[in-house]
């Protein structure tokens, strides 16, 4: 069947690069799987042909892609090895966001290496407490995906009241958003899972971390661009870099997931039955409901990454409707390719229970992949609330 | 050519929503479209939306089509149904010899269409053309119409054998008769969906000519009238290009209403208006999700298919089946969602003056229609495994 | 005691499904009970099957009554509701004075009762009683009612400032008051469940005395005639047990329907009877299941409720709980089992004179019931994790 | 809550050896999972207390207990471990059915281990060629669990042309049941799975192994019960014991999955949010709809295993309805706590991923419990076929 999408904004070079290391990401991907985070293999395939520096800008030797190339590459990679695409998305969202940083702290992070990776912890914040020249961070962070590799770890803090530069009481203040040196930084055993075990999402600890206001920005819908960043790309919400990314992970599992069992059918005979799959009515009815879910969950994705997209071309502000869309396309997406998913898993019977079965894997991928906050189904109360007008209980969407 | 769609006639049919307002529930009492409604949409030249330019009408691409549709199916679905249903038979008449188009188009390039589209009537061979009588159900809007289109089986005179084609199987035609020939059964008493008037139809020895009738099937030539590209897309994507806004009117219109109520309405044993519930925003979220991402797919699908055909691009059986599996999903996701916004009205949507009621009730009359019914999810999947296709439409 | 359930009483309910079934037509036409099915229920003694022996009532247990609401409904959800309705009303007796309960229930021990449960009426203290006004909805057989029942908040005289009791709460009474003193309201028009009469009544000034009025709650005493354990099982365990088996009997209706369509239908396209169709194995089964399952739960936790009663145990929040439960399942079981049968069906079932058409309605309007609908999973979850429910009735 | 069902068929002493050895086999449970059969303590608490001998003869030394006992006895022991539940099932289904073979036979697996271990491969069948005095049977037996502690190897065979006893050609006959002695069966490695790994299903091969005529049986709807078992236990049909025990494993999967998440929600407050689990209104609504689906699927599955062991307490034969009804309750089990089971997990949100959760390993036993062809959603066209008098594409449904 034809992909319904072509849009002449995907940059057709870095596809063809996602499309190259395919054979090699699913390759590795028992490896990365048994030792539960990327094998250096995968990290060097996926440090190839500026996949690494798609969101750093072009003035600081970045590919600066638009939202929409980097979703059709993560689905690309994600179709491969769901674990790559992950690792992939990570370090690149927390890479985008030097963008607000001061200068001196965009230079310090991604001047000497533009190709440098990032984790992050979101949630639940560590702690910073103001001190001259900075904050002394500390804490516990969670899910901390790639940190094995990451030159910088990124994360939300609470600020506690502290002494400002002149030794006077400072007050609490809004979260901010901090990068702090990966030596600083203890990483924890925690990573031990059901699916996408190839990311290292384990837990770290950090104690007492200096962090200089440079690696530091509150964490508010406004903010002032770095002078290295004033691109439109950068104009976009963090959001909806979020939602270009992670759902599509979950598309590339839902079609790998199908293009599995349609193979599958065309050979398999389930147990007792005297004809094959492809023949029974119940494997029509579910692949044309596992692609209708794949399809449109897509399509409301990428109409809306676009429409969006457009209107920050033409210099608009992201509007509250448009941040309450983004909510809802990348829910709607993550659920329809679980539902795809669960569909295609179902279908293929015992042949789907056995490890040596990609669709084992995705599926177990899937059901990880799809418990992340960011589009569980309790952002429909998310959209709902900003539908009626209130405050949306999940601020991540403000930002 | 105008850009797609073409928002002067999408500005035309959201100007007409105040009349179909106005006459949706007489049409809904009557169990037809009442004249003015119908003079409303002839006037403002919907009815020609379909036919070639060079016989007077407006030939616009079928996305503009498709959005009209949804536009007059939000004010009332029925109407939707009574637009897209003359507009679709008065398409076919592309495939008909020259003088065939000119009788019925020719004069007038307006739809004053009907017809019956499902079990075959049974054609009689006679000089010169088909004698035809029978039995036809869901005669849509046929209280309007001037010419009534039918697919008939060819059989031998007496005992109804069947003709049989060099396959042996049975040949089937479709042509057009006047609508005076057939008689109007009442019995289009139905649960929703009720302004169509899609009553079932009898005939007795009504004659085609040649010139009026053409085999039913996938081999086709266009008429010299008919050349422009409209004519060259697939049958079945102008039929999901017509029906499937008419669900996601539908859907669009529960959505609105039931966040509206929400606004006002505290539930009995509550101390809270509706839309401070958690649920009530859940399920306005899941709703908006599907009725958007099946919106998404329609749009999405039916443009690549009409630059496709722009290009000049063979239809491939897998184009159908693409085109199918959207309108599918649009329908299923706005039932799902009228589902939600149903259960969101509590008992306010039982009563028969709540348009809640009334999305309801079209919505589970059109979910049964053929091509948006659940089955052609199991038509996908034959076709996606290169089996033959259960339903016949999707060649067409 | 006579062994549960009583087959005796179930034999009668069923001899009476021709007369309901004859009458079912004219019901839902008139949006009431006609007088000769109202007659034939109270000749055959229903009326009086919660009444007390003492007053010469049959004072069955929940089990029997549950199982007769079953057998009315499988022929008209809507007779099943105007016979369960005056019944739970009735019941209530049990807690007035000893003069209340001889005023209503002693002369005549057929419940002749209708009552508005839902937002209360205003009542004005006055010498001896109260004096109450105010408008109420759904006064299900209000038409055949010589009694009316009301939930009343007790208000200061002027403008309408609530009393409050000893915890700042307003104080509700449930009382009687005659049935001709409220003005009955032309607005029940609806989609379904026609044929109970609830409509909206007005009451002004209508007086009550205090020997047929009691403190709305969980606290009560039990008349002298009234000593049974009927009278101490539950008042939500009463509700659940005669307000479920209405979907029950609608869903049992419905597959019953459509398995006896399915032998004789073939689709149109089809080459092949509707039943040999996998995908109508599917959803009989799928139907049967579910139907099957949540009636298990109903009856299994009516039954334990029973025994416990007999065996004189106490009523925790828990059972109550549990008993909701059951409700709920069975409801949202039996509503999805009528969806798989109306989809079965397909258009044959959007015409009103198709039974599966008026099960569907039926069954959309009582699932929104309060009761049955939706939103009591999220009161069972309250309670499970020891919040305060949502849903009043309960500790009732 | 109270638990719904307490029907005085249970026996109460069984049901306490169930409890006790629960907290043996949870700590086993461990070790099970990671050596991919059950644990030699797991072995041997099971073996305690009659556990084993429940579905064999009083007069061979059983306990030969109804079908209600068997069902709660399985219950119990899955919720404390499900591969546990799942490794007692079999082994007794294959003793019951000894019920159906020649004396000797039953004598020769019975008469001398009341508590012998037998496992089955049911589909594909092995083939059988007739020989003098018995059969050679050969071919490949797939999901045999608990095959590394059993002393015979059942399986379904179809019989191939051969030779009668006195050399003669004798023709293929209907499908058989044998058993196989397990040194004529060479175990092979297949066990790799997503979840109940601890049942040690993997497959197995046979190569000409003689079996005698006393240790096989003709697989048809009408049978003769030995002289040791002329109770009515055994005149129960086999696809009602079945239903007894495999949904039963997946009832005590959903009751388990339940418990850990009402324990949790009294604890966790979700990321991003400010109050807790408890007290948030999706928690309520899929607390009630697991509970909702475990006891109606529970209250059925009893409901007409009651009915249908009355039934034949009274001497009724198994009628067609009993046959598709018993289809029926089995489907609409497994499925119900296949969904409560999904609800808890959805509900556990990232708690649910980590492997030291028991949540993570119910949920992934239960997706492979699900999978199994006695109750998957199929099973529904066949009870439907059943209904409108069709003979059922599923013919075990019959035995």
């Amino acid at each position: 069947m034809a992909r319904l999408i072509d849009t002449p904004l995907v940059d057709a070079s870095l596809m063809e690069v996602a499309r190259e290391i395919g054979p090699v990401l699913r390759q590795e991907s028992n490896g990365s799987e048994s030792q539960r985070r990327l094998t250096q293999g995968a990290v060097d395939a996926l440090s190839s042909g500026g996949l690494l520096t798609m969101l750093t800008s072009k003035s600081m030797g970045g590919q600066e892609v638009n939202p929409i190339t980097y979703a059709s590459v993560v689905e690309e990679i994600s179709r491969s090895d769901p674990s790559s695409g992950w690792s992939l998305v990570n370090p690149l969202l927390w890479a985008f966001l030097c963008s607000r940083l001061p200068d001196q702290g965009a230079d310090e992070l991604l001047g000497n290496d533009p190709r440098a990776w990032f984790t992050a912890a979101i949630a639940p914040p560590l702690t910073a407490v103001p001190v001259d020249g900075g904050y002394i961070v500390s804490g516990r962070g969670l899910f901390a995906s790639n940190c094995h590799h990451a030159a910088w770890f990124a994360a939300v803090c609470e600020v506690k009241p502290g002494q400002d530069r002149n030794g006077k009481a400072a007050d609490a203040t809004k979260p901010i958003w901090v990068y702090v040196a990966a030596q600083d930084c203890r990483i924890l055993d925690t990573w031990h899972v059901l699916g996408l075990r190839g990311t290292g999402s384990d837990d770290f600890e950090v104690e007492n971390a200096f962090v200089p206001h440079h690696r530091a920005f509150p964490l508010t819908t406004e903010f002032v661009a770095g002078s290295n960043f004033q691109g439109p790309l950068y104009q976009f919400s963090l959001m909806g870099m979020i939602t270009a990314a992670l759902p599509s992970v979950m598309l590339g599992i839902a079609r790998t997931a199908i293009d599995e069992v349609a193979t599958l059918a065309e050979i398999k005979t389930p147990a007792g039955n005297s004809s094959s799959l492809r023949s029974r009515p119940s494997a029509h009815s579910s692949i044309a409901q596992a692609e209708a879910a794949y399809r449109s969950g897509r399509a409301l994705l990428y109409e809306t990454l676009i429409r969006i997209w457009e209107s920050t071309l033409a210099g608009n502000q992201i509007s509250w409707s448009d941040r309450s869309d983004i909510v809802l396309a990348a829910t709607n997406a993550a659920l329809q390719s679980a539902h795809a998913t669960e569909l295609m898993y179902r279908l293929a019977g015992t042949a789907g229970i056995y490890q040596h079965q990609r669709l084992e894997r995705f599926f177990r991928d899937m059901q990880v992949a799809r418990q992340h906050r960011f589009y569980t189904e309790a952002r429909y109360e998310t959209f709902g609330q900003m539908y009626f007008g209130l405050q949306p209980d999940y601020s991540l969407t403000l930002l | 050519m105008a850009s797609t769609p073409d928002q002067d006639y999408i500005q035309i049919a959201k100007d007409l929503g105040p009349v179909i307002q106005q006459y949706s529930d007489q049409a809904e009492r009557e169990g037809r479209m009442p004249q003015v409604m119908w003079d409303a949409l002839s006037d403002a030249g919907l009815l020609s939306l379909l036919s070639p330019k060079k016989l007077g009408g407006e030939e616009v691409d079928p996305i503009t089509y498709s959005r009209i549709v949804e536009e007059i199916s939000i004010h009332d679905a029925a109407a939707g149904w009574t637009l897209t249903n003359p507009l679709l038979f008065g398409l076919l008449c592309a495939r008909l010899p020259q003088q065939g188009a000119l009788d019925i188009l020719g004069k007038d390039p307006r739809a004053r269409l009907a017809a019956t589209f499902g079990p075959p009537l049974k054609a009689v061979r006679v000089e010169g053309g088909y004698r035809i009588s029978g039995y036809g159900p869901f005669a849509s809007n046929c209280h309007q119409a001037a010419w009534m289109g039918a697919i008939c089986q060819v059989v031998e005179e007496g005992p109804d054998n069947p003709e049989l084609d060099i396959n042996q199987r049975s040949r089937l035609i479709w042509g057009y008769y006047p609508a005076k020939d057939c008689q109007i059964l009442d019995n289009w008493h139905v649960m929703g969906m009720r302004g169509t008037g899609s009553n079932d139809i009898l005939v007795k020895e009504s004659f085609i000519p040649d010139h009026r009738c053409m085999p039913f099937g996938a081999e086709y030539e266009l008429g010299p009238d008919f050349q422009g590209p409209l004519y060259r897309f697939p049958f079945i994507g102008m039929a999901v290009g017509g029906l499937t806004p008419m669900v996601l009117g539908i859907a669009r219109r529960a959505i609105d209403e039931a966040a509206a109520l929400a606004k006002v309405k505290t539930p009995a044993g509550s101390s809270k208006l509706l839309w401070e519930h958690p649920a009530t925003q859940h399920k306005i979220a899941q709703a908006e999700g599907v009725v958007r991402a099946g919106r998404a797919l329609l749009y999405e699908t039916l443009n690549a298919r009409w630059e496709a055909t722009l290009a000049g691009e063979e239809v491939t059986i897998d184009h159908r089946a693409d085109l199918m599996l959207a309108a599918s999903t649009a329908a299923s996701n706005a039932a799902y969602a009228v589902e939600l916004m149903f259960s969101l009205g509590g008992t306010t949507g039982i009563y028969v003056n709540s348009p809640l009621e009334r999305c309801f009730r079209d919505m589970q009359v059109l979910r049964q229609q053929r091509l948006l019914a659940d089955g052609r999810y199991e038509t996908f999947g034959q076709m996606y495994f290169g089996l033959e296709p259960d339903f016949i439409t999707i060649v067409i």
